[in-house]
């Protein structure tokens, strides 16, 4: 019943866990039956180790919060050697979310990715500034998003996400880029832009200055954007922004989304996504509905 | 499963001081797995505001399984736990965190600040239960009299000596805890004192500082802004020393890591 | 203490409502002291009257709203002949806000304004889509942008505020587009574009669809675009989003903002920008300061 | 000054049904300045969330300066309400809108369902101070009998007609109060009935198709999502009937047009 395809890959619900919010997994293996889960997309990794921005690093907003964790990570090394096994171990869909300064680290990422066993899917962060191309981020150009993803889609056949940023004027053209460059699935939201200052210290709050806004804060827009990308582009839609409860899951299902991942609110409700696959469950039943890619893109009718 | 999240009922409420409250709650599971250090991350609203869950050290367990916490009313969140009545549900995940290592060997000194405190307690009696005959003073610190009086009643229960300090001087010593450690340490014919430091930034630091200069172990409890509690979110990060292993970023997470740390780890 | 400049428009104080969200100032007279406000912006006026979107026009979401009004307005006559009397009366100081789908039709509301006594600034709304151009909206096209605001400076010598969309990749390319143009300040942000869908319908819950998202949920996003428009204009900058309190108030002065102004918090707390108003003296005074403009933009050094 | 915005003292809460609660608060000015039919905006949380204050008819209001809402908790904020306690606090809004204009000619019927029974009360009680001899006629509705069965004792206070309908027919009529209203009102030799209307939409729809029928005046009270209830969001639009005078979208505001409307303007 709660059974979905994302391109080649077949899972057996639609409800994963956002990239950054469910550490390598093992950190909720005491609060959710991991191996139930849709999937669970990791930390993103680089090539290397990053050691991340220095504190602090999260501050709370109003339904939401701002992180400039800077993307602190064990490299693509240690992730194999250090996180993955035990993923495989409990039977876990896993889906690596990477990211890289460059087109030739992304690659480099998902060539070594590539020998492993065990892994579903890539998800590419392309929020990062290319920092031979000045500094802008992929995510924010449509030419230099579709060079990456057609690059990396070079290097495997796994299938791969492009994981969109919602910090450009249309949504929809890097969605196309990204489907154009040879993605099986774009998923969005990333995070918006925001920041919070200190009116006793009169500085930033975060040291890095500005950080990625989450939470219920963000669903309207994550939810429009999804909306506009289900129009815009033929494959898969994953649902991503302020998802906290198994209504605001299936609004993103309703709007066109084919799986949606939780972030934020496993930080405040840790049993989260079981409750949304129950929760899903149960609605489609009282609505006599046999599968979930029935309400796939509903409200659209 | 050693970490739970619980729908924990509130059995006690109690105002100690002009903003200070201990709540009481039945939390079986948490209690029974706990030791004097860890914290718990508690929903501290019944919407999305506040959103994130808010840390509390574990106060006090009983036998029975209930759970203490003592918190000063200080935003949102903490004026939200004020407000509750006995009988009232709250969501609480716990226990979080390592803990503090008690040591065997040498005389342990417990310096607790503000709501720094509400660990004490919790390690004081662990401390007594395992260690006979114990080595142990207590030194507190707190802004005025109505902060501690309460307080110190329940510390004075254990047996021990307990020296306080105020920053009005309406109790005890006038002045800061700092200044207590070393007249009563350095008289004292132990040499190896163990010294587990719960309190504000710059009390731990100068608390970190006077050990070192006296080669006492030291244990501090550090507080940062915190999303999950459990590892996944990476943001409650602290700087630690640099060694030549480490590399110039040594960044450690209060919640996995710590709280507890070895005070010669931290980078003040 | 409190007072405040806008290019050459003078303010006692640097609060002022946000459009739409404070009617035409009558609506409020019965909580606030609407003579003493930096500035009351009435409701979006264009030439003809609007009757505005079909309902449901409005919905809660965490910490914010979606609002899809349409626009509805008296048009820039009635307003003249119905609501501006009232304002000049009472001594209030008038930023009007006008919107158009042509050059043209800002032109023509400006000239009409400029016949009329009690108006003190010409605030630009310019997130309409231009019909002319294909519905591309004026305030995602940094040309089109520039070619209104030069255009509506021409007709006027009031002081011209142009107000800034939040949904655009780079917020700092249309501010230094309305200051080539001959703004004499920027406002920012309108709304962000949101949506909620109605699982029991499954339809989305606006007529509209889509619709703006305001509140306390914006604010971060609000204030890393106001800190960065600080930085990239030198005309005034008015700071816009989820502005609920005297703190978040100071958080946008501390983050480069002239003046500010305050809109969906007017809906949840009537009296709030009195209480602003009083919050930021307050403020002043603890940290010793002398005036406001001691603290514009202080969180920068 | 005829709109105040208070912090209002809780008095008294009650419970009347199964989710179905009164608040009586102390709010003076408020309960001077209303009349029937008008509502008051409530703050529903403590923080941020909801964020939006919610509307409520007004039900009762008493010479001593409190004021009443009846309520069923359905969400977030009503259901913060029903857990409130004498002497909490509340920030109220009011008294918004038009209220009943009060027809002195011809005989009054009320017809209220569910919680559109709430301004029926207050409006009851003026009829019947100004009207002497009085022609009143109260219908009520209720999905069943624990939901109506103690408001049914307020209103058999009053001394007249009172009559009522169950969904489920554990009390009174079996069926809807739409199905009470010929029956009573055409057998009566007064012709010029006003109707005073509230309750679920497709029932004020009834209602008004039942009214024009017979050509009696009637009156409804809308509900739609507010933001502000003073008319300065324009989000609480409806469609009115279109005319020849108006234009095609002849749209009106609850909060500044209504919530009462004569059902005849209202486009179905
Ligand atoms: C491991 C740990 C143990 C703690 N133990 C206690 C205790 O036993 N008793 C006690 O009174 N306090 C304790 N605290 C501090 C307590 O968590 C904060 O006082 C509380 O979160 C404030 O919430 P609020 O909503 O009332 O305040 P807010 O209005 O949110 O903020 C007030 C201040 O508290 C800080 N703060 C807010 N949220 C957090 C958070 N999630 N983590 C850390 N700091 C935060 C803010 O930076 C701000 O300066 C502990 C903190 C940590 C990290
Ligand atoms: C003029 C007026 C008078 C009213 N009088 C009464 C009354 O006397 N007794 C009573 O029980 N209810 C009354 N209502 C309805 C009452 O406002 C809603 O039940 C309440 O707002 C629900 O809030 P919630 O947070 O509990 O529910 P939510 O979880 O927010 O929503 C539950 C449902 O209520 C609707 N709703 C939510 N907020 C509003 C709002 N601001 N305005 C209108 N509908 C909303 C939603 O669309 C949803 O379908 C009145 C509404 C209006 C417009
Ligand atoms: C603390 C934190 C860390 C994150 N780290 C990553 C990351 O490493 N890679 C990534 O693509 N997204 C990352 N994100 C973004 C989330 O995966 C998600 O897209 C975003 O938070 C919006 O969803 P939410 O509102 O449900 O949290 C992070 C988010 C948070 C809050
Ligand atoms: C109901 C409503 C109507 C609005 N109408 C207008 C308008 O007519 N013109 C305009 O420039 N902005 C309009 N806005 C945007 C606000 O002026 C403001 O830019 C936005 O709401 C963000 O501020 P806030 O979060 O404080 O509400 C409207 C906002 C709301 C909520
Ligand atoms: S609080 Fe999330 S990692 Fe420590
Ligand atoms: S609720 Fe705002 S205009 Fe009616």
């Amino acid at each position: 019943m709660l059974k979905v395809r994302i391109g080649s890959l077949s899972l057996p619900n639609p409800v994963m866990t956002a990239s950054g919010t469910f550490g390598y997994g093992k950190e909720y293996e005491d609060f959710v039956n991991i191996h139930k889960l849709g999937a669970i997309v990791v930390k993103g990794i680089s090539f290397d180790p990053r050691p991340g921005n220095p504190p602090p690093r999260i501050v709370e907003t109003a339904c939401g919060m701002l992180n400039a964790i800077g993307l602190q990570n064990v490299g693509v090394e240690r992730f194999i050697e250090e996180k993955l096994p035990y993923l495989r171990n409990m039977n876990c869909r896993v889906i690596v979310n990477i990211l890289g300064d460059s087109v030739e680290e992304y690659c480099a990422i998902t060539q070594r990715l590539n020998e492993e066993k065990g892994i579903q899917a890539i998800e590419l962060n392309i929020s990062c500034p290319n920092v031979k191309k000045g500094g802008v981020a992929f995510g924010t150009n449509s030419s230099m998003a579709h060079e990456v993803v057609s690059q990396v889609r070079k290097e495997t056949s796994l299938p791969l996400i492009v994981k969109l940023s919602p910090n450009v004027t249309d949504i929809t053209e890097m969605a196309k880029a990204a489907e154009d460059g040879g993605a099986d699935a774009v998923s969005l939201i990333n995070t918006l832009i925001g920041m919070a200052i200190d009116i006793h210290k009169k500085k930033p709050v975060l040291a890095n200055t500005i950080g990625g806004l989450s939470g219920p804060a963000i669903k309207p827009v994550a939810l429009r954007m999804v909306w506009q990308v289900a129009d815009a582009v033929k494959i898969p839609v994953i649902g991503i922004g302020g998802i906290s409860t198994w209504q605001d899951a299936i609004e993103f299902i309703l709007a066109g989304a084919s799986a949606i991942q939780v972030g934020t609110a496993n930080f405040f409700n840790p049993r989260i996504t079981d409750e949304i696959i129950i929760g899903i469950e149960d609605y489609l039943k009282k609505n006599k509905y046999s599968s979930v890619r029935e309400i796939i893109g509903l409200a659209k009718n | 499963m050693n970490t739970f999240q619980t729908n924990a009922t509130v059995v006690k409420t109690e105002q100690l001081g002009p903003q200070i409250y201990r709540l009481t709650f039945s939390a079986y599971d948490i209690a029974k797995s706990a030791k004097p250090g860890q914290f718990v991350m508690l929903k501290a609203s019944q919407g999305l505001d506040p959103l994130l869950r808010r840390p509390f050290s574990i106060h006090q367990v009983t036998e029975q399984g209930t759970l203490q916490i003592l918190f000063k009313a200080i935003g949102k969140g903490t004026q939200y736990l004020s407000a509750l009545k006995v009988g009232d549900v709250i969501d609480i995940v716990g226990p979080l965190g390592n803990g503090f290592d008690i040591n065997t060997a040498g005389g342990h000194c417990l310096v607790g600040g503000g709501m720094g405190i509400a660990p004490m307690l919790y390690l004081a009696k662990e401390i007594i239960k395992g260690n006979k005959p114990v080595d142990l003073k207590i030194i507190l610190g707190a802004q005025n009299k109505d902060e501690i009086a309460q307080l110190l009643l329940n510390f004075s229960e254990l047996g021990v000596e307990v020296i306080h300090a105020t920053d009005d001087g309406s109790s005890g010593h006038h002045g800061f805890v700092t200044e207590l450690m070393e007249p009563i340490l350095t008289n004292n014919n132990e040499k190896d004192w163990n010294i587990y430091c719960c309190g504000p930034h710059p009390m731990m630091k100068q608390v970190a500082s006077i050990c070192d200069k006296n080669s006492w172990n030291c244990w501090v409890s550090m507080e940062t802004m915190m999303a999950c509690g459990i590892g996944a979110c990476l943001g409650c990060t602290i700087q630690g020393i640099n060694t030549i292993q480490k590399q110039s970023q040594n960044y450690m997470h209060v919640c996995k890591d710590g709280p507890i740390f070895r005070a010669a780890d931290i980078k003040w």
